[in-house]
């Protein structure tokens, strides 16, 4: 099944696009392996992804820790820490 | 009586606090966020998360009127370039006594700054660089756990 | 910048509010006091000290500009006749941060309630009554010596 | 010395006027002596003044305590717990 993936920040920007509809094998489980298999596309994502602790994620637009499972998610949001307000 | 916007426009905080006052409220907090030009920065941009910020906000603003028995909350969060002295965010609360409305107000904007997906950039001339999250925020938002009734079961908030 | 302001005329919000933003700050907090009509008061009367009270209010600006560094703070009181859904107060503080602004604010209208010369007086229909004092302004202006470090000397606040 | 004497809310009420210029005598030296005198001046007096406790007080524009000194005050205001904002 076709998963949304979104970038923001400077995560979109290594990456080099704010979107991508992916095939997801279903072994990759939650966010964490989610990053990691991004990490093999392109330098972008290897860059992008090169430290896990400066990334934060949403699962179906919900904020959730990285250890978080993908397993049915419609649309998982990878980006840095958030500085609104 | 909910409102959250997330826009491009500049925020009318006249127009936002009147519609907040207008619901029986004895008081109304409100904070409004200005981009400060004080250390070199020239433009400011938030990028943020369509959908996702909406459904953030939203849920910030129910847990608020809960907690606090607010009348009405107003968040409206401005994205995309702004200039020092622009609002970037108001945070509006109305309740029958002013320490809901205080304690409402000051929890939603903390909340905010570490539960609401937006991001800054800041310019200072030609250079742009992606503002880091700050450790104070975080210790901000945590606070109010800490402050939570403890006989209060997360359902019956 | 302290601003002081005793008058029967309506309080206009949104110019306050832009005059205190103007200073540089990256926060502006505000509370504002509505008359309320929900337990059928029909008018509501504010008398107050001509000279004390303006007294009062400068020397609580001042005191709540040191102590949290802010760079503005507008205390508006209306007096006179006002009806349900009127403004009777806005305070309204400016500071670099938020909880600097944010804590200003909320110090001032709970000062405010117990060391302002203002008197209210309800009237329901023909029937007129001046308003008790509550304890619990007393209680809530009072958490503020409690929070106040006490390394602080008063000189040196 | 004339001592400018004001009244507010309920206590201005009572007495039936906002202000009076009063001679003290000297041996008046405390705001509670001060309402002790101020209470045989007439009926109205004496029902304002009736429970001290529900009063309080400002010497020249400053909030005091009712043991508070008058000596070399110009101006004394007499009045409720105050219930502004």
């Amino acid at each position: 099944m076709a998963l949304q993936i979104l970038y923001f920040a400077w995560v979109r920007e290594a990456i080099g696009t704010g979107q991508e509809q992916l095939a997801v094998p279903p072994e990759v489980a939650t966010v964490a392996a989610l990053i990691s298999w991004l990490s093999c596309r392109s330098e972008g994502h290897a860059s992008a992804f090169a430290d896990p602790a400066k990334l934060r994620a949403a699962v179906d637009q919900r904020f959730v820790p990285l250890d978080a499972s993908i397993t049915g998610a419609r649309e998982v949001a990878l980006f840095p820490p958030v500085t609104g307000g | 009586m909910i409102r959250i916007l997330v826009s491009a426009a500049p925020i009318d905080v006249a127009v936002e606090l009147a519609a907040v006052e207008g619901r029986g409220a004895g008081g109304v907090a409100s904070f409004t966020g200005v981009v400060r030009g004080d250390d070199g920065v020239t433009q400011l941009e938030l990028e943020h998360y369509p959908g996702g910020t909406e459904r953030a906000l939203t849920e910030l603003a129910q847990a608020a009127a809960r907690r606090w028995t607010l009348l009405a909350v107003t968040i409206v969060h401005r994205v995309g370039a702004m200039l020092p002295g622009d609002r970037v965010v108001l945070v509006a609360t109305a309740a029958r006594h002013r320490t809901a409305a205080l304690e409402g107000c000051a929890f939603l904007i903390d909340q905010l700054k570490t539960s609401a997906p937006f991001w800054k950039r800041e310019s200072r001339g030609a250079d742009a660089r992606w503002v880091d999250a700050r450790q104070s925020d975080a210790a901000a938002a945590a606070r109010w756990v800490a402050l939570e009734p403890e006989c209060r079961t997360p359902g019956a908030e």
